[in-house]
């Protein structure tokens, strides 16, 4: 069967779902976070085969501005657990309830 | 290219650099100044862009029509640098409890998220949806995380960034499947060949997880859980920019991408809308009820306000658009104020527990009537500006109810107004705890610096301004939602 | 280079390596979320990797070049590389196998698959008109990014600033 | 229209000493009571001077625009007519009888000037409802009577059942309010206007435009008067609110606040058809024979009041509700009078007897209150209706008009509750005032400063002589077309005209009279009144009809009274509004449990909602 833009977008929804997976099943903030950049790059593959099959350059900025944004948010999100694990000597989000009701 | 269109933008991106190297050039003591200084300049920004004379009051297109200036826009900007100014002078308050030696960097970060709100109010474009949004919710990653000392203030932190980025997430996705199916990202070209679309089911699954993107930004069922944690984690001024500026940018992207990028489908999601506002407001309401936490409870107040404010998207009209743009710029003042108490009364208390309200009347009788305004404005209560939106707001679905025989209207109107009553009970137990409080250990007045008292009084005069006077903010929001139709 | 393009262009070789790839990236990214056999998060940044660099061979199909090589510079070799460095800062333990909650389990299974199942029966409305035809040159990717998005670009340097501000901010060590 | 800015400085000059005291005079008690009594006497004073040149024989607005939205415009107007100025002359002049009543009874507490601050607001909140020309601004004066009310009942926040009062008032009243929100919203949707004038314009031109919705219509905008004048069923709110100092009940419960609902109901009767009136005439019916029941059975000075007030309001309601507006406002003017002049001696008495208020520590109170006990037993003839009080002119004119619409079934509750009336406030009457004193407070009780009585003379005046002084002409001259004035004379004997109706009430009075005075003359002394041998068979009879009344009677009043009690315990305020405020809550905190403060949970939920909306909006 001849590959077409069906098959890519499959590819991009099974990846999206894992990483979907990922975000609710793992306790591990790091891990959870991969699993974000998982979907990212669902969205980043998607974007990619439409723009071959559209036959338009737009998606391809846009990848471009997500791969940028998506550094910028492991950068900070990154800093954020290792202020958080300074304090708690944990990365879990079980460790993560003073706040509740 | 237009590009004298976005000199608002770059000015206060531009004052942002500044005060971050103004930082290292003025002494520590004196840094409180930088603050005063940032707000005085915005204060001109926002009086060059209220005389019409600032690059948002020229209309127009730039960037390809990516970047739009229109009556919205200008509207909403507007409300953004009111909101940024009373933040900024909330900050100068409670910089004591801030990391010291960042306090320049808080300014500046708040500038930046400005610049970011400003950005969306001006989006015709999902590419400036996706970077001003993501703008704006990094820079409140690290604002809400500001006070690293407290754990509370990490965890709000850490739970707004896993929840926004996989919000994030949802909302790229919708975008490239937007554009997948359609070839268009900007809203115009977007509007006139969606038709084609509507029943692409693709295409509608994009609508729906960019929706989901910008539920979650202003706090919308079901995508509302992480409001109360991070309400009440964050550092107050940080609550406040969060529960007005992120909200206000959620909406205005919200109206833009239902009304004029894809006006036909939404036309067919009404009982969507409608279902989602009243659950909506009926879970902020019920659930803040057993609340004790000030800043939790304004954090649940939050979600239904959310709530109320969608009914003007539900009612899918002008005047329902128009009613909302109004309840926003009053609720803007409001919650200003709320918070602007919480900050002077409670910086120094270990929690926001309500009980620490308790004696206030005689503490700082400007502090105990400004809260109570605002709760009775809250509440919507005439003749506060909270009272006269609701009631635009309801107008405005009575009247689509009887155009399009959709029952589910008066449902919603009614569902409404339940939430309201519910809403009397926590209102006036603040009120309550202020008043007739047990027993407050503390009786010391409040000492209330001369910025701040002018912030209040701003808020102050907001709310009465546009509860006692609603035809002049009318005129505006009209104008503004007209812009929406084109 | 010249016989990997028509290697490439050959119908039945790309449609093998989509497979190949495809299959490879979907392994790794099942690999980071449910490892059966670890639970490191060592573990889980490696196949995040791997997953990474396989999709840039479905770039490199899709005939995104830059994109590619963006993919392997910045989320291999940027990203993933804090990623492990943050690990092996903290010095993670491994994610202890605590009582799976069946329910809890058994929910997020339905919903996620609630999710992917109207992703997939959304594919069907796609009518598959145009051929592929794009080529990704990177000239015009670049011209494009200069000429008509300036200002998104502009708008995420801002971002970026803001985003090494906040690091710096977040993992200053002592409070002044 | 002579003098048309003066009703402008009416409603304003208490909102004016509103300003004053609380930003200048708050810490001078004497100052700031001043400018508020002079604020309202002042509006007493204009309101003369406005009807003296214009007379009541004319109908004008005065307004400025206010603000438009989408094509209709609303005005912030005054209405000026008969009925308001009859309103004002009553809000004025008996809140002003109050207001300086205050000065003596407040006279000792700490924080007077901002009691006085209060009253001013709620007078300018009850002047703006009296005067709106529309339903939007009537409603904001609505709500700010609330507001206010809630800060009067409230005043004694030391008390934590004052607080709890407030706030039940305040929230009951809410609950009515949104019905009538509800139903103004309704209006504008339907009839495209807010303003009275044009809505009345409106429907008299096209009376079927309203559709079949008039009836629901109706009974929303009934909602808001059902709060505001406490008729079943959610009356509750109003014996609880005498936690506030007695003038507040006086101004509240007795002159203003209550009478709101009912003066709304007669300013928008044009809007109601005849099936929401029938349904309101039998609420109003309900309420007052139920509140007359529970009366019986209290004991405190204050309470009984209240709830002979529900039972008033509920006769005023259903006048309307029988389609005499001119009855119901004549009775809720003379009730001013004379319900004001029974809370204000009330007060006095509390005040003599140190702030006890039951009456069974009290007793034999006329000789060491005279003028407290003569003004109250005006009050009480009046509300008995006794000839030629005033509440005998108002309640025939009520009973009148109810036998004139046929409704034989509320004419009999209006009769059966006038002999209710009588029995519970004489007995009152009896055990405060005669009899021995039951406590030592009670022998020591002395009579209240004059600037406490003078305002209840002036308010016994009117209660004595409201019924002829031409109340009813000028309702008359607003309601009914080509109404002709009655003079002095005439009215004096307005009431022989009907006799049936003037006869059944005045036995329903005999009755009553005669059960409470054989029950509670002397009740608890004299065993045997050996004074007069000639009498000796009547108290005899007494003897048997008192085993009659014990075996019948009472047991059946008692167990009616318990019934209703238990009712209004425990059905309405337990099940229903218990329900109600405890299932809120309930479900408040079982919604809550969602936030666990576990980010997988929020997770999940998201990703939860998030199928929901996919699955709901694409999944069939």
């Amino acid at each position: 069967m001849h590959v077409s833009l069906h098959h890519y977008l499959f590819v991009s929804f099974m990846l999206f779902s894992l990483g979907l997976l990922g975000v609710i099943m793992r306790r591990n903030l790091l891990v959870i976070y991969m699993s974000l950049e998982l979907m990212l790059n669902a969205a980043n593959l998607a974007l990619v085969s439409f723009s071959r099959f559209n036959n338009k350059l737009d998606g391809q900025v846009l990848v471009f501005f997500i791969i940028t944004v998506a550094a910028a948010e492991v950068a900070v999100g990154l800093a954020l657990i290792v202020a958080l694990f300074r304090k708690r000597q944990s990365a879990h989000v079980e460790d993560l309830t003073s706040m509740k009701l | 290219m237009n590009s004298s269109l976005i000199m608002l933008e770059i000015s206060v991106i531009g004052l942002g650099l500044v005060l971050m190297l103004a930082d290292l050039f003025v002494p520590a003591e004196r840094r409180r100044f930088i603050g005063y200084a940032a707000i005085v300049a915005l204060g001109v920004l926002l009086i060059t862009s209220l005389s019409g004379n600032g690059s948002c009051g020229q209309f127009g297109t730039a960037f390809g029509g990516m970047f739009i200036n229109d009556g919205l826009s200008l509207l909403f900007k507007q409300l953004f640098i009111i909101a940024a100014i009373l933040v900024l002078f909330m900050a100068a308050e409670f910089s004591d409890k801030l990391a010291a030696g960042s306090v320049a960097e808080y300014y500046s970060l708040t500038l930046f998220a400005l610049a970011g709100m400003l950005f969306a109010a001006s989006s015709n474009d999902f590419t400036m949806l996706f970077v001003s949004i993501e703008l704006i919710t990094i820079t409140f990653y690290v604002l809400v995380s500001f006070q690293r000392s407290k754990i509370q203030s990490l965890e709000a932190g850490v739970k707004y960034l896993i929840l926004g980025a996989l919000s994030s997430a949802f909302m790229v996705f919708g975008i490239a499947l937007i554009w997948g199916t359609t070839g268009e990202l900007n809203f115009t070209k977007l509007a006139a060949v969606a038709p084609q679309f509507a029943d692409s089911q693709m295409f509608l699954l994009g609508v729906l997880l960019v929706l989901v993107g910008l539920g979650f930004k202003i706090a919308a069922f079901p995508f509302q859980i992480w409001a109360p944690d991070v309400y009440q984690g964050a550092p107050t001024p940080t609550t406040a920019f969060l529960g007005i500026g992120s909200k206000a940018a959620g909406f205005v992207l919200l109206l833009r991408v239902l009304f004029t990028a894809v006006p036909s489908v939404t036309a067919h999601w009404a009982n969507l809308l409608i279902v989602i506002s009243a659950i909506t407001i009926l879970y902020g309401n019920l659930c803040a009820i057993p609340q004790r936490n000030l800043k939790r409870l304004l954090g649940y107040s939050s979600i239904a306000h959310a709530g109320y404010l969608l009914l003007g998207v539900a009612a899918l009209s002008a005047s329902g658009q128009s009613a909302l743009m109004y309840y926003l710029a009053g609720y803007v003042f409001t919650v200003m104020a709320a918070f602007f108490v919480i900050t002077l009364v409670m910086r120094h208390l270990p929690s926001e527990d309500i009980s620490g309200l308790a004696g206030l009347h005689q503490r700082s009788p400007l502090l105990a009537a400004t809260l109570t305004i605002a709760m009775v404005s809250l509440a919507g209560i005439p003749p506060l500006a909270g009272f006269f939106g609701k009631f635009l707001l309801l107008k405005a679905l009575i009247d689509t109810a009887h155009l399009t025989h959709n029952h589910g209207y008066y449902c919603l109107a009614f569902t409404a107004l339940i939430g309201v009553v519910i809403s009397l009970y926590y209102y006036f137990g603040v009120i309550r705890e202020i008043y007739w409080g047990k027993n407050p250990e503390d009786l010391s007045p409040i000492e209330i610096s001369s910025p701040a008292k002018l912030s209040l009084a701003i808020c102050l005069a907001g709310i009465f301004w546009i509860g006692l006077f609603p035809d002049t903010v009318l005129n505006i929001t009209n104008l503004a939602a007209t812009a929406l139709g084109k | 280079m010249e016989a990997i393009n028509n290697l490439i262009s050959g119908g039945v070789v790309q449609d093998i390596m989509f497979y190949v790839f495809a299959a490879l990236t979907l392994l790794c990214a099942i690999l980071v979320v449910a490892n059966p056999f670890s639970r490191s998060p060592v573990t889980s940044a490696m196949f995040l990797v791997l997953t990474i660099i396989s999709m840039s061979g479905l770039f490199l199909l899709l005939h995104a070049f830059f994109l590619a090589a963006v993919q392997i510079l910045v989320y291999a070799g940027a990203v993933m590389v804090l990623f492990l460095f943050v690990i092996m800062l903290l010095d993670l333990k491994e994610e202890q196998r605590r009582k799976i909650k069946f329910f809890g389990l058994a929910a997020g299974l339905v919903s996620v698959s609630i999710v992917a199942g109207i992703f997939i029966k959304s594919l069907a409305s796609i009518k598959l008109t145009a051929e592929p035809a794009l080529e990704g040159e990177t000239y015009v990717l670049g011209k494009l990014l200069f000429t008509q998005y300036t200002l998104p670009f502009e708008i995420i340097s801002i971002l970026l600033l803001v985003a090494m501000v906040g690091v710096i901010l977040l993992s200053k060590k002592k409070l002044e | 229209m002579k003098y048309e800015n003066l009703p402008w400085l009416i409603l304003f000059l208490p909102l004016l000493s509103v300003a004053v005291i609380t930003l200048f005079t708050l810490r001078s008690k004497t100052v700031s009571s001043l400018i508020s009594i002079g604020a309202v006497v002042t509006g007493f004073v204009m309101t003369l001077l406005f009807i003296n040149a214009n007379g009541f024989q004319f109908s004008g607005e005065t307004s400025a625009n206010w603000l438009s939205i989408g094509g209709l415009q609303i005005d912030f107007g005054l209405k000026l007519d008969a009925l308001s100025m009859m309103m004002l002359l009553v809000v004025t002049g008996v809140g002003g009888a109050i207001h300086i009543y205050s000065f003596g009874y407040m006279h000792d507490d700490e924080s007077m000037a901002r009691f006085f601050a209060f009253l001013s607001l709620f007078t300018f909140s009850m002047l703006g409802i009296v005067l709106a020309n529309n339903f939007l601004m009537m409603f904001i004066f609505w709500e700010l009577v609330g507001v206010s009310s809630y800060l009067l009942i409230g005043f004694w926040f030391e008390k934590p059942s004052a607080g709890d009062a407030a706030k039940k008032a305040f929230v009951t009243n809410r609950l009515g309010d949104f019905g009538f929100l509800f139903g103004i919203l309704m209006v504008w949707g339907l009839l495209g206007s807010l303003s009275f004038s044009a809505l009345q314009t409106t429907l008299a031109a096209n009376p079927a435009l309203l559709g079949a919705s008039a009836t629901l219509a109706g009974l929303l905008i009934f909602c808001g008067a059902m709060g505001k004048s406490a008729q079943f069923p959610l009356h509750v709110w109003l014996p609880d609110a005498m936690e506030g100092p007695t003038p507040v009940s006086a101004l509240i419960h007795a002159a203003t606040m209550v009478a709101a609902g009912v003066y709304m109901l007669c300013r928008t009767l044009f809007l109601f058809n005849s099936e929401s009136l029938h349904l309101i005439s039998y609420i109003g019916g309900f309420t007052a024979l139920l509140a007359a029941l529970m009366a019986v059975q209290q004991n405190d000075i204050k309470r009984i009041i209240a709830y002979s007030t529900l039972s008033q309001l509920g006769y005023m309601v259903m006048t309307v509700g029988l389609n005499g507006p001119t009855p119901a406002m004549f009775h809720l003017t003379t009730h001013a009078f004379f319900k004001a002049l029974l809370f204000l001696s009330a007060g006095s008495v509390i005040v003599g007897m140190h702030h006890e208020q039951d009456i069974w520590q009290m007793g034999n109170l006329r000789k060491k209150m005279p003028i407290t006990f003569l003004t109250f037993t005006i009050g009480t003839l009046a509300l008995c209706g006794v000839p030629p009080f005033s509440g005998f002119y108002s309640k025939d004119a009520i009973l009148t008009q109810a036998l004139a619409q046929k409704s034989y079934l509320l004419f009999g509750v209006g009769v059966f509750v006038a002999a209710l009336t009588t029995f519970y406030t004489f007995r009152l009457f009896f055990i405060v005032f005669f009899g021995k004193e039951k406590s030592k407070a009670a022998s020591h009780a002395h009579e209240s400063p004059l600037v406490m009585t003078l305002p209840l003379i002036a308010l016994a005046v009117f209660s004595f002589a409201g019924g002829f002084i031409g109340i009813t002409n000028n309702y008359g001259s607003q309601f009914v077309n080509h109404h002709e004035a009655l003079s002095m004379a005439q009215q004096f004997t307005e009431p022989f005209n009907n006799l049936f109706p003037m006869a059944c009430g005045l036995g329903a009075v005999a009755v009553g009279l005669f059960l409470a005075y054989s029950l509670y003359n002397n009740a608890a002394a004299d065993p045997l009144p050996t004074k007069l041998g000639g009498l000796a068979t009547l108290m005899k009879n007494k003897f048997y009809f008192d085993e009659f009344y014990e075996a019948t009677f009472i047991r059946a009043h008692d167990f009616l009274a318990a019934v209703a009690d238990w009712l209004d315990r425990w059905i309405l305020e337990g099940a229903i509004i218990g329900a109600i405020r405890g299932g809120t809550d309930l479900s408040g905190r079982a919604l809550r449990l969602a936030q666990t403060g576990n980010l997988q949970t929020y997770a999940f939920l998201f990703v939860l909602g998030v199928a929901l909306l996919l699955y709901f909006v694409l999944g069939k």
